[in-house]
């Protein structure tokens, strides 16, 4: 099956409900944008350790996408989750405190950034082995075809890890078992310094659907109501029909791949970044709320003030929460017992 | 009690789990149409249909994902591993995914999941079908190792692996598929963790586990015409050790030969070793010895090839300078 | 790019030279089925142990393909490569050798039938991972490239193995890099007990080309000639543009996948078996020959008494060779120093 | 001699190496143009262009497998593994193809071939980013393994390595990469399979390797305030063993301590274990200890990542069990 384009579309006139939407929507994108700086902020302070990898520039993505689920459905990630994780509705106290490393977070500080986990949300996880969440994904919607429910898969990974043996063996098999999945290949140019001409033999990738018998279907990453009517149609293909998709959505990340890393500078020019900020995702929504005379710049300022308060009461939570007790360094690796520091003498 | 293969008691234990719990499950290639590439799973398509006893396709990576996946969210799948040799392409997903998750997520997530198929050699395969990976899975917290040498061992132990919560490396042998024993009917279910003494013995003690369980207690015979009384202990469980099994077997002999299939580098012999000279240093009478698979890569050469895997000729070598009676 | 399908072609009137190929390639198919034939008995004979996966009923895709290339060019296979080695020219004795492991065996004996190898004439192995020949086909082409030789890699696997990861991953750098490799699926229809239409989402494998930027053909695999001249087209493509090739080459094995697999009854009728005999690919040659009148029934004789004589010679060196010698156990673990025994105290 | 960083040391072997032998290449994921994910290669790219320092699409086990069918053709590829715990995808590529190509074609091809990158643990990336995986490659007949702990030797085995005619597993620490020591010019190789005395000592051995090297050597330090002699013995290579070295020390000391940052089960120094116990049995005055990796995957928690690690005090006070001064 040949992959079908979808592009921009401006409905004439939303009507509240959309608005509505519209406005969380706004909300969720400007809290993600602002939760990530005050990360870099306090990654550069010292708080948060590791890797850290921020999503800003690529709201839409996660936004247009995770909105369309049921609270039943499963969403997957890599290690650039953050914003997904928001957009799933995790608390930003949860998020940052795992930044942080400590016991409040939502994997207890075992986790950190590029191991955010959920289980009552169904958010299954950042996951740091390059294409390692895309069988994952696949599991989670076997497993409801196994049960019968209609929830439905979605797995986010980046447009480097379509070049991946992984990749080629889920979409092989979500394609010729149907699973209700969505496997949306986020496209932001680069896999590291790598841009995608440089890595992958065709750079239209939602065009390898054809090799799997399923839709490939591209659309406009900044523009969250495209991402979000695309991933409408997608969704509906695996809850109604049970049938995968794969979905490439085109945007662009303004910072480097993870925090020791230049915007720009080495493998691409500060003119391109720019070129794409001009198409913010949060700009492109405000203009069309605006439009729509659904937005003005004091509605504007209130959420950003709102959105602030929130991500600094994050900051301040994670900041006094306790460590993790020592003995969990134990604790979690079998169920149910706990292995004992016994077990393990030699260290 | 019925006598039968191992083949047959590993079939009973997935029919009977099958039976148990909607939630397990069997994915593999070749498990479902073809019964099973060493039939193992034979009649349980017929039984249970395709949506419990799934075909894949060669992609090991994949299918063992999506059942981690699957279990992520409560089903208990049993992968089928052709050959554990093949596993090597989906070790990723094992050691990454499956013994980590819990960890990661803060014991939000658990992994209740079976990888399971033979390992090691089987006749003339050559080099690249012939490996046994115990150790290395051993290596990794987070997983469970076991590799059973008799058929109501394999029964037993493949019912609690699939009711095991974590992830289990569950290791068949080609060679025992056709070999046969007692095998209790129904509920019976071996523990995890358990070491067999297979045979007493006072004069020294011989640790093996699957495969060379068999070459042990012949070479336990041999020596037993010589007055040379062998303990043969089955560790059944590679991880967790059972770490008292040993020492006590070991504290009543104070001598000791692990024999297994593997290459010797850093294997399960190595492990077992050092744990007994750390926690029964002045119970030793003599170093320990192992006798492993030869450190090369498989030959094809039916002769070379049973020159590089551990026999009881080389057991009884081997209890012997345990024994100061050779060198 | 899309795929092109190449259909059986009939050249009008074949000259002295093409006849004279055809001769050729109907004697080494013919070879190829005897020996295979033979080796079968041998292995039920007791002589021939572990897996032993024969070639029977695809003997044209090893003859079409192996005889567009020149003696430097590079070629690697799977398990099922005996008739591959042999009509990359080498002996019968040796390969037969092998198989009975013996130390005049091509890879001394050590090998066996799976690992089939030969430096002198390029054939780079038989091995035993599904698709772990795949990277190591193009690994060559890559040496061929770095050292500006117009040498090609020709990789031969199964249809089942295009499914697994390193098909992938190594397709999208062949594409990407342009290396000079024609890469040869050989679909026989099954994958052991497994139907293409149950391993693969979709089943025209050769489309996946189009995941890779290289031209996809397809070919009937029965028809020796087709099978040349598309892979005359492939070799071209990668000799002088070097630019890979995806060659999907439809055949039928006839026999089981291994010796302990029934040829049908399980997984396929016999039906199915027989339909595909009646266009056996030595048939249809022969009839072409015969049709051009270059072909009678004493040169058929003859050939055959010929060929005949040739594998009883091989199963009769190969029963008198010797065993290798015990301490080549210890050798060609390590180089230049073989492994002593003495490294390895504990077997 | 100059002061060089470990990075940079491994950078003039590199560049040495390429300019000696124009088979030799670099392969990996952000080799060229990015100068290496840890800089390694930087500078590389620009003077020896695209064709000999060669990005790759992520694809392990691709990648891998195309440097190993390189080898077989006589090119003498360097693939860099981001960091080893990405080789797992490989790993297929690395043990059946690389590791045996040699026996299983009776000799008649060989895998020149050195697989490098950075092992183990850096700091808080997590349980999938922090592994130590040298004794799963020691275990495989047909490799060999390096780990070396300071600039100098970083140099003169990554040198060997290339030149070397067997494939080499060469492992990196990124925590490694910035520290600073003297490092000869030019042609300065060190041989592979010997081990280096770090410090001497007549009281007991430190046996250790890569990172835990320095913290060996630190735990030396405070020993030597209490007047207790160790010997700090770096193995270097990890496969083949030093025996030797090792029997040689231990004749010497009678005690010994082995360091290692990965997993204990099966580990290297299960193996270091087994083989003193064989082959210096009546040298032993006290059972073997170890400081490993806790036994868990890597926590992120920065407190709860330091009590994962070895480190000098665990040293110390295995030292001092050793030496029957505690319990
Ligand atoms: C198997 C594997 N190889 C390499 C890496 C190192 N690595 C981490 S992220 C990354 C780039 C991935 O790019 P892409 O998939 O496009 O995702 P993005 O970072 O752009 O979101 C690489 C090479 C890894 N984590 N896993
Ligand atoms: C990675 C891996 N998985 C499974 C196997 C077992 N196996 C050997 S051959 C085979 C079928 C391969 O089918 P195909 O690629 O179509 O080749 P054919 O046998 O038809 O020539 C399988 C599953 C293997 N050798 N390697
Ligand atoms: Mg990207
Ligand atoms: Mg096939």
């Amino acid at each position: 099956m040949a992959g079908t384009a979808t592009k921009e579309q401006r409905p004439v006139k939303p009507d509240a409900a959309t608005l509505d939407e519209w406005r969380q929507w706004l909300r969720m994108m400007v809290l993600i944008r602002r939760f990530e700086e005050k990360a870099g902020e306090a990654y550069s302070l010292g708080r948060i350790g590791g890797f850290c990898h921020l999503y800003i520039g690529q709201e839409a993505v996660a936004v247009g996408t995770i909105s369309a689920l049921r609270p039943e459905d499963y969403v997957i990630s890599a290690y650039r989750e953050h914003g997904q994780a928001l957009a799933r509705g995790m608390s930003s106290r949860s998020v940052m405190a795992e930044l942080y490393g400590k016991a409040t977070g939502c994997s207890g500080g075992k986790g950190g950034s590029m191991h955010l986990f959920d289980a009552g949300l169904h958010f299954m996880g950042g996951h740091g082995i390059v294409g390692g969440q895309i069988p994952l994904g696949a599991g989670f919607a076997f497993a409801a075809k196994y049960r019968g429910t209609d929830q439905v898969s979605l797995t986010f990974f980046g447009e480097a890890a379509a070049n991946i043996g992984a990749f080629h063996e889920t979409l092989n098999i979500a394609g010729l078992w149907k699973l209700p999945a969505v496997f949306v290949i986020e496209n932001n140019g680069y896999g590291m310094g790598t841009s995608v001409q440089r890595s992958s033999a065709i750079t239209d990738l939602f065009e390898r659907a054809a090799s799997y018998d399923m839709p490939g279907v591209v659309v406009d990453g900044q523009d969250v109501v495209a991402v979000r009517k695309a991933m409408d149609d997608a969704v509906r293909r695996a809850r109604s029909d049970s049938s995968p998709t794969l979905l490439e959505v085109r945007t662009y990340r303004y910072v480097g791949h993870s925090m020791s890393d230049a915007a720009h500078g080495t493998y691409r020019t500060k003119d391109e970044v720019d070129e794409y900020q001009a198409r913010d995702p949060i700009l492109v929504l405000a203009n069309r709320m605006r439009e729509a005379g659904a937005l003005d710049d004091a509605a504007m300022e209130a959420i950003e003030k709102d959105v602030m308060a929130e991500v600094e009461d994050a900051l301040r939570f994670a900041d006094e929460s306790p460590e993790p007790e020592p003995e969990s360094l134990w604790t979690d690796v079998y169920a149910p017992r706990p292995a004992s520091r016994a077990e393990s003498r030699d260290n | 009690m019925p006598t039968l293969t191992y083949r047959d008691a590993l079939n009973q234990a997935l029919r009977e789990e099958l039976q148990r719990d909607d939630n397990v499950f069997l994915m593999g290639e070749e498990v479902a149409e073809y019964n099973g590439a060493y039939k193992v799973s034979r009649g349980l398509l017929e039984e249970f249909g395709p949506r419990r006893i799934v075909d894949t396709p060669i992609a090991e990576l994949g299918f063992a994902g999506i059942g981690v996946g699957s279990a992520m969210v409560g089903l208990r799948p049993v992968i089928e591993m052709m050959t554990w040799n093949f596993a090597l392409l989906a070790i990723d997903q094992i050691v990454n995914a499956a013994a980590k998750i819990r960890y990661m997520s803060g014991g939000q997530f658990g992994c209740p999941i079976v990888f399971r198929g033979p390992g090691g050699a089987a006749l003339q395969l050559g080099s690249q079908h012939s490996q046994a990976f115990e150790s290395w899975y051993a290596h990794v917290p987070g997983l469970k190792v076991i590799a059973p040498a008799t058929p109501a061992d394999a029964k037993g132990l493949l019912k609690s692996a699939i009711r095991d919560d974590n992830p289990v490396i569950f290791m068949e042998g080609e060679m025992l598929y056709n070999t046969k024993g007692e095998v209790p009917e129904g509920e019976h279910v071996v523990p995890i963790g358990k070491a067999d003494i297979k045979r007493e013995g006072s004069d020294l003690t011989l640790i093996c586990h699957s495969k060379t369980v068999s070459v042990a207690l012949k070479a336990a015979d041999q020596l037993g015409k010589e007055d040379i009384a062998a303990e043969v202990l089955d560790l059944r469980t590679i991880r967790p050790l059972d770490t008292d099994a040993i020492l006590g077997s070991v504290a009543k002999t104070h001598r000791c030969v692990i024999v297994e299939e593997g290459w010797p580098y850093a294997g399960v012999g190595a492990q077992v070793a050092y744990t007994i000279q750390h926690e029964a240093f002045d119970e030793l009478d003599a170093p320990i010895e192992r006798v492993t698979g030869a450190d090369v890569p498989m030959p094809y050469n039916r002769a070379l090839e049973k020159a590089a895997k551990a026999d009881p000729a080389k057991v009884v070598q081997a209890a012997k300078r345990a024994l100061y009676l050779e060198s």
